[in-house]
């Protein structure tokens, strides 16, 4: 057993009367990657949007290397090494691509490390140093989703939170990402926190994973368990065949609410 | 002749040639899909046949139509109908609401006969009710009917954003990565949608996706874009196993990771 | 806890939700028709001046709630409502008929003034409006053989088939004849939202692209906007002359326009309640004020004390509840219908953020 | 009864600008007058009856006006009205005031209208502006041997009435009416007008401006090099402040006003005495309106004590129609009578010299 | 000669409505709320620096009174930010705008309750001398403003392009969400920015002062700057200054060739000429959306 870097106990957010995680309890190791699947609106954004401050939490403990960081402004979060790469890109539009980078590296102060990372990011995304200077909002939404990946990357986190970094990718980029991420895992111990609604790729990568249903834990183990688990054979990783529409719509209604 | 048609099309954004002489045509009743590195020019070709965007050069028409002869909103009237990569609904309006608007261009009452709400409006707002309430059964969103867009997640939204272009009656149905951000069994629903949409209700399907799973699975043909520029036309199996088309876009075995 | 089941798509076409509200409504404005013989002199001119205010920020909202346009020139449409209704009337138009004239006229004032103004957005707009209300003024004193410019026209006294109806002398049927605007603005208001045109003003408010990708025309679309706007607007400015008898070029003022938008936003944006809690608010906070400043300060006047406190005020409103008192009245509806299944901390304000509104 | 008097109280009210573009005038005005009252209760009141001064701040603006209005009418129940700002809100009030016959003494206006038909509820204080004008040119004119007028001024019913007068006289007297510019509150810079009443020969400019407008008219004017032409102000401008402004900016400023500045005088006992009290009751130094509100109390006073114990509308204004007196704060003579409704006729022409105003001519 | 008269004075003039302009324009840079309140924090600081250096009051030595009101008013800025502000961190931008409306109601009273209603002066050394070139007369405060204007606008221009904070406060405006998630302070960086304007409004009111009276109303100026910095394109920094030039100078020139009533319209006329054909300002921040 690694050391325990994130773990979350008893969480609960929500918007406004409505409540999006109910008590959620979870554990991150050191080095480690982790996934959370489920389905749409089951809360994953939401838990993640927690760990990183950008969400107050109603109740619930939220400890990063032991010490309780629930309920603080996004921005102290992030400079104890938690980056949350969110869903839906948000990147500066009105900005350049360079400019973005460096708002990457705002908390960071070691120039040549900076310069190093840019190069390194602009290695991964060849498209990026390409069209440097072009305003991020105007670049295709992959574009953007790369400038947001790298963009997270140069901020050297401890851990990052990556909430669907395959949205809008081609497949070879998805491909590609997925190496990027292995590898700054594998390389600099990065840990990670995983979205994505590909699962098996996500299974592939991950070490652990979780399962969420309506803003609960409803499933657990490690990555290669969850993967021979039919439950998640049928709902994450799309076993069925043509002829079982009728079956699925069926299927559809029994989950584990 | 071809339902919609692209002649030659050529737009640049500065120093980036986004569309690069391309030319296709859609006909009637297919499924037509567009892949495509990121910034290949996918969406942009979309933009164009919005009238977002003015091309420098070449033609688009649209049954038979000059569509740049046409302003922006009055591509609609057309009946072509079109989702947005990045989900672009009404957020402080409800799904029932942003359906509605869906509607708009059957619109056929005039502002006094709102404001007075006479018989003739309650009626059309009747008749404009029960084709949403058809699309809200198709697309299974009877949960989601009078809730606010801004509090729903991503996955509803784009279902909600398929609704609205389904509302206004479309005869041909643009769809930009329909199944982006869907899980893989949302993704299957997403496919029979649009086997439906195409084989019951008749509506031509010009979609850009990166999930080569559903792509394969609805189109009737494909075309690969790459810098702005045709990379390959053909039935799925086809492009799929086009080597240019695999070292471009998608790398491994066109099945390899990608469901 | 109520709960309301739908059987019909009518439902939601439907004037009220239920019998109800329905129920709520009639007895409200049963309550409003018989005012007068429950209050004074006093009170009555002053509900009366706070329903003259409801509907000229009901023609505001109408713009900026509903269709996101903020201005802050609509003393100037004010202005051109009461003039015209009263240079009519002096001109021998029968009040019924110069009063929705005026409203027409300002209507068509408003839509000229869209199509420059359509193609602006937010800060833009705002100042283009304010520059609007800031020529208003000059331009009613260069208009002076119709203005009588700085000099300023009086209102004549309204005849109706004979009854004649006059701020002063007559309070209750100047009330009732609000009474009436306001009913009917607030019903052509509530049509409106249930039907294409009011769902296509929420579309250009929220996503240009999309609402012209489904077939809205954006500009005709804002113009229609403005000119509905202006036209309740209009009418709210005739009234407003009457009400003060007396009116120049200076009568409406920026601080007029400041005023309405105040108005609409600490009632709450974009509902037909807000510009009532708004206009009770905005129209009687004042008077409040004076009456309090009365009873404690003794006479002596402390000058700009009420505009200071006024603005303490309104700052309180706002960091009390930034989505105006509707906002805070659907919660405390929310509450009551929960109760006692409510949690206390249930409405506690999420952190929030806010993206760029500089991408069109 | 008659409304706002009662056994031991009688209300005066007044919708007056305590927050917008006059407040400089309508708050010292306003305290002098309060200043006034509280010496009279502090006596005991007038036949027993102590005086409730209600204000009600319009900020300059007409519907806030109304507001006041009604609430003064209608809940204060006032008895009459005195130092009401603002000609245009004034005229509103009438239309109230006229049906119940209540009577508006020396309102914040002086414009002609505040004397118009029915006349009999109000009473003025001072010369009208109109009236200012008229003999103040006629003094320069003569005295600077000038022939060509001008005028620059608010585009207000203020400014419209110094305006027109200024023409008026100056076709009276055969002058040329040389060249006129109409300026906004908020505006700051005169290089343009003045270089355009320049370039049309303009000797003389009578001023209806802001206070702190006129300020700088004629210290640009001064900065331009443009000396041999005259200033005049009215009695809207005719403050201590103007006077005393540093650097000798507004030396030889010449004004034609209703009253005689008090800084001059500030040695005589009745002025000396006005000037420490208002001092140790609002802690600043009273102006020009903060004696003209007092002086404005005082033949309210005045009035009440000669409409004797029995006070009706019409005792009042029979008590009011019967004043003659000499008031040695303004050092005018106050008097009205029942074809005269203004209570000083008198124009009084003043200059700058070495900050403070000093009197060259009264008519 | 009187063109050229006309037109430096214009441009004197022009540099105060530009000065009041930056500071619209800051707040909206980093924040994109547009502070109706800039006007009366103008007023504010002029009151200020009276009140620390006329002789009735304080009576400092202006050249002390000055930098310390500065600094008062970037504190009172930074205050308005932490105390009101902050509060509303997040919510729509109309709220901003009429909560800075009414607390520009209160500066108003604050400043009449504390310095009166009349005008008052500054003794300020600006004030005294005049500088004259051949036959054009320009005063020392006319040069003063002048000079600080465009060295306040290079600098402040300079910070936003070339600094790590100013860049900060650009991206805190673009996306508040995306900031906190690059690890910036998002409400500090506003506070900052809140009292930089402060400090800037205090420079504006000084040199207003010093060229002429100042009453609590003075910040009614605040509409024409509002309406100088649209011009220029809101949150472009030279473009609030070429704005406030363009209105400045127009100004003497329609007072000299237009007919009295209609020169005083020239700087809305303009205002709406100029929206009319670039909606969004000569050096535009606008953009149209990619979708
Ligand atoms: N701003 C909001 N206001 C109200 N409810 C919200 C809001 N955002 C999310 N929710 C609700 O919270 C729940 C969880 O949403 P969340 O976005 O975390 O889901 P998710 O698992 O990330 O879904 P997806 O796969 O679509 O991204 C959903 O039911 C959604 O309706
Ligand atoms: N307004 C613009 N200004 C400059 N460049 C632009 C603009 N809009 C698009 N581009 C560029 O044009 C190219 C095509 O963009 P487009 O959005 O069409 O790509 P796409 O094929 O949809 O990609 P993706 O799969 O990532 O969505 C991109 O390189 C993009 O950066
Ligand atoms: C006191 C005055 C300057 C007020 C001005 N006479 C007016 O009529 O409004
Ligand atoms: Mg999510
Ligand atoms: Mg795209």
């Amino acid at each position: 057993m690694g050391k325990t870097i994130l773990e979350i106990k008893n969480l609960e957010s929500f918007y406004g009367p409505i409540m999006a995680i109910r008590g959620v309890s979870l554990k991150v190791e050191e080095g480690k990657v982790v996934t959370v699947l489920g389905a749409n609106g089951a809360g994953k954004s939401t838990l993640m949007k927690t760990i990183s401050g950008i969400m107050d939490p109603e109740k619930g403990q939220i400890l990063f290397d032991g010490e309780e960081i629930q309920g603080r402004e996004p921005h102290a979060i992030v400079r104890r090494g938690i980056v949350h790469v969110p869903e839906g890109r948000e990147v500066f539009p009105l900005l350049s691509v360079d400019e973005n980078l460096s708002l990457g590296a705002y908390s960071r102060h070691d120039r040549a490390e900076i310069a190093r990372d840019r190069d390194m990011v602009f290695d991964y995304f060849p498209i990026l140093a390409e069209r440097r200077n072009q305003e991020a909002g105007t670049l295709s939404g992959g574009q953007q989703q790369m400038l947001a990946i790298g963009r997270g990357l140069m901020l050297r986190p401890k851990i990052m939170l990556l909430d669907e970094p395959s949205l809008g990718l081609s497949p070879l980029l998805v491909q590609e990402i997925f190496a990027i991420l292995k590898r700054v895992n594998r390389d600099e111990g990065v840990t990670m926190m995983l979205v994505e609604q590909n699962a098996r790729v996500a299974l592939d990568l991950a070490d652990f994973g979780y399962v969420m249903e309506i803003g609960r834990i409803v499933m657990e183990g490690t990555a290669d368990r969850l993967m021979q688990s039919e439950d998640i054979k049928s709902f994450y990783l799309g076993h069925q065949e043509e002829g079982q529409r009728g079956e699925r719509r069926w299927k559809r209604k029994k989950t584990w609410r | 002749m071809s339902l919609l048609e692209i002649d030659r099309a050529t737009l640049k954004f500065g120093g980036v040639t986004a569309v690069n002489d391309l030319s296709f045509s859609v006909e009637e009743g297919e499924v037509y899909a567009i892949v495509g590195p990121n910034g290949a020019g996918k969406s942009t070709v979309f933009n164009l046949i919005s009238r977002f965007y003015e091309p420098y050069s070449g033609r688009i028409s649209f049954a038979g139509e000059n569509l740049l002869d046409r302003r922006a909103d009055a591509v609609a009237d057309l009946g072509i109908a079109r989702t947005f990569q990045n989900i672009e609904l009404f957020d402080h309006a409800t799904v029932l609401q942003n359906l509605l608007v869906g509607r708009h261009r059957h619109r056929r009452t005039s502002m006094i006969e709102e404001l007075l709400f006479t018989p003739r409006v309650r009626r059309e707002e009747r008749r404009h009710r029960e084709v949403v309430e058809e699309v809200i059964d198709f697309l299974d969103l009877q949960p989601y009917r009078d809730k606010m867009i801004a509090g729903l997640p991503y996955g509803v939204r784009k279902v909600v954003e398929l609704g609205r272009a389904l509302a206004s009656g479309p005869r041909l149905l643009l769809l930009d990565e329909p199944a982006s951000g869907l899980s893989v069994e949302e993704t299957q629903d997403m496919r029979w949608w649009i086997d439906d949409i195409r084989k019951q209700m008749g509506v031509t399907v010009l979609m850009v996706e990166h999930d080569m799973g559903l792509v394969a699975g609805v189109s009737d043909r494909v075309l690969a874009l790459a810098d702005g520029a045709k990379l390959a036309e053909g039935t799925p199996v086809e492009v799929q196993s086009d080597p240019a088309v695999i070292a471009a876009y998608l790398g491994a075995p066109a099945d390899g990771g990608v469901a | 806890m109520r709960i309301h089941f739908k059987t019909s798509y009518d439902h939601d076409i439907r004037l009220f939700p239920d019998w109800w509200s329905f129920s709520i409504y009639a007895a409200l404005v049963i309550v409003a028709v018989i005012l007068p013989w429950l209050l004074g002199d006093f009170f009555l001119g002053e509900v009366t001046n706070v329903l003259i205010w409801a509907i000229a920020g009901l023609g505001l909202m109408l713009l900026t709630g509903q269709t996101g346009q903020a201005s802050l020139g609509h003393a100037a449409f004010l202005a051109v409502g009461c003039y015209s209704c009263i240079i009519l009337m002096e001109h021998g138009w029968p009040f019924l008929l110069a009063f929705p004239a005026a409203g027409i006229i300002t209507g068509l004032f408003g839509t000229l003034f869209a199509i420059p103004a359509v193609r602006l957005h937010g800060i833009y707009l705002a100042i283009a409006t304010i520059a609007l209300s800031v020529l208003a003024d000059d331009i009613i004193v260069l208009l002076d053989p119709w203005t009588d410019g700085v000099s300023g026209k009086f209102a004549p006294v309204i005849d109706i088939f004979g009854l004649e109806i006059e701020r002063w002398s007559t309070p209750a049927r100047f009330y009732w004849l609000v009474l009436a605007v306001t009913i009917l603005c607030t019903l052509a208001y509530r049509n409106l939202l249930r039907a294409p045109l009011g769902r296509a003003f929420a579309a250009v408010r929220d996503s240009e692209v999309s609402a012209t990708a489904m077939g809205v025309h954006i500009a005709l679309t804002k113009a229609a906007a403005f000119g509905l706007s202006c036209a309740i607007t209009g009418l709210a400015g005739a009234l407003m002359g009457f009400f003060a008898g007396a009116f120049n070029n200076e009568t409406f003022s920026i601080t007029i326009s400041i005023n309405l938008l105040m108005m609409i936003v600490i009632g709450g944006l974009g509902s037909i309640h807000g510009a009532f809690f708004g206009a009770i608010v905005i129209a009687f906070l004042p008077q409040v004020l004076s009456m309090v400043t009365d009873t404690l300060g003794g006479g002596i006047a402390i000058p700009g004390l009420e505009m200071g406190v006024f603005g303490a005020i309104l700052i309180l409103f706002i960091l009390f509840e930034p989505m105006g008192i509707y906002g805070r009245w659907l919660k405390i509806r929310t509450w009551l219908e929960l109760f006692p299944f409510a949690r206390k901390d249930m409405f506690r304000r999420q952190k929030s953020y806010l993206k760029t509104e500089r991408l069109r | 009864a008659t409304q706002g008097v009662s056994d031991d109280e009688v209300v005066i009210g007044s919708v007056n600008d305590l927050s917008g573009v006059f407040a400089a005038i309508g708050v010292p005005a306003v305290n002098g007058a309060q200043m006034r009252f509280d010496e009279i209760n502090a006596q005991g009141g007038v036949h027993g009856r102590k005086i409730r001064f209600v204000v009600e701040d319009n900020g300059y603006q007409i519907p806030r006006a109304m507001q006041g209005y009604n609430k003064l009418l209608n809940r204060d129940k006032v008895f009459a009205m005195l130092l009401s700002m603002g000609t245009p809100m004034n005229l509103a009030g009438f239309k109230l005031l006229d049906p119940k016959g209540i009577p508006n003494v020396s309102p914040l206006s002086a414009a002609r209208e505040m004397l118009k038909e029915p006349m009999h509820n109000k009473f003025t204080g001072f010369s009208s502006y109109w009236d200012q004008v008229q003999i103040g040119v006629e003094y320069l004119a003569k005295e600077k041997q000038a022939t060509n007028i001008c005028t620059m001024y608010l585009p207000t019913d203020f400014g419209e009435e110094i305006a027109n007068s200024a023409k008026d006289v100056t076709a009276r007297l055969g002058l040329t009416f040389a060249g006129e510019t109409t300026h906004k509150p908020d505006e700051l810079d005169f290089v343009g007008s003045l270089t355009k009443l320049k370039a049309e020969g303009c000797q003389v400019i009578v001023m209806a401006l802001g206070v702190r407008q006129a300020i700088t008219v004629v210290g640009t004017a001064k900065k331009l090099g443009w000396n041999d032409v005259t200033f005049m102000n009215t009695s809207a401008g005719f403050l201590s402040v103007v006077a005393a402004v540093p650097g000798g900016v507004t030396e030889g400023l010449y004004a034609s006003s209703g009253w005689v500045d008090m800084k001059a005088r500030a040695d005589q006992p009745e002025v000396a005495k006005f000037i420490n009290d208002y001092k140790a009751k609002y802690d600043q130094d009273p102006g020009g309106f903060a004696l003209l509100g007092y002086a404005a109390a005082d033949t309210l006073v005045r009035a009440l004590q000669a409409a004797g114990p029995e006070l009706t509308q019409d005792s009042f204004i029979a008590g009011i129609e019967s004043l003659d007196y000499y008031d040695p704060l303004s050092d005018m003579q106050v008097s009205y009578g029942p074809d005269d409704h203004q209570g000083v006729n008198d124009v009084v022409i003043s200059i700058v010299e070495n900050g403070q105003w000093k009197v060259l001519d009264r008519r | 000669m009187d063109i050229l008269q006309l037109l430096v004075s214009g441009l004197a003039n022009g540099c105060v409505y530009g000065l009041i302009a930056l500071g619209f324009v800051l707040i909206y840079k980093a924040t994109e709320a547009v502070n109706f309140a800039q006007g009366d924090l103008m007023m504010l600081g002029a009151f200020v620096t009276l009140g620390l250096s006329n002789a009735e009051y304080v009576g400092l030595p202006f050249w002390l009174a000055a930098p310390l009101a500065i600094a008062i008013m970037a504190g009172v800025g930074y205050l308005l930010d932490l105390l009101i502000l902050r509060h509303i961190f997040g919510q729509n931008q109309t709220a901003v705008v009429i909560l800075t409306i009414a607390l520009g109601f209160v500066l108003r009273f604050v400043a009449g309750a504390i310095w009166g209603h009349e005008p008052q002066t500054l003794q300020s050394p600006l004030a005294m001398g005049d500088i004259r070139l051949g036959g054009v007369v320009l005063g020392m405060a006319d040069v003063a403003v002048i000079v600080v204007t465009v060295l306040l606008t290079i600098c402040l221009y300079q910070f936003f392009q070339r600094t790590k904070l100013g860049l900060a406060m650009q991206a805190a405006s673009q996306n508040q969400m995306a900031a906190y998630y690059m690890g910036i302070p998002v409400k500090r960086v506003q506070g900052l920015i809140w009292g930089l304007s402060g400090a800037v409004a205090a420079v504006a009111g000084i040199l207003f002062a010093s060229k002429g009276a100042i009453d609590p109303n003075a910040g009614l100026l605040g509409i024409k700057a509002f309406a100088a910095a649209v011009i220029g394109g809101f949150g472009s920094l030279p473009g609030a200054l070429v704005g406030g030039l363009i209105v400045g100078v127009i100004e003497p020139f329609a007072s000299r060739y237009l007919a009295a009533g209609y020169s005083q319209i020239a700087p809305y006329a303009l205002l709406l000429f100029v929206l009319v054909f670039r909606p969004h300002g000569l050096f535009s921040q606008v953009r149209v959306k990619k979708v």
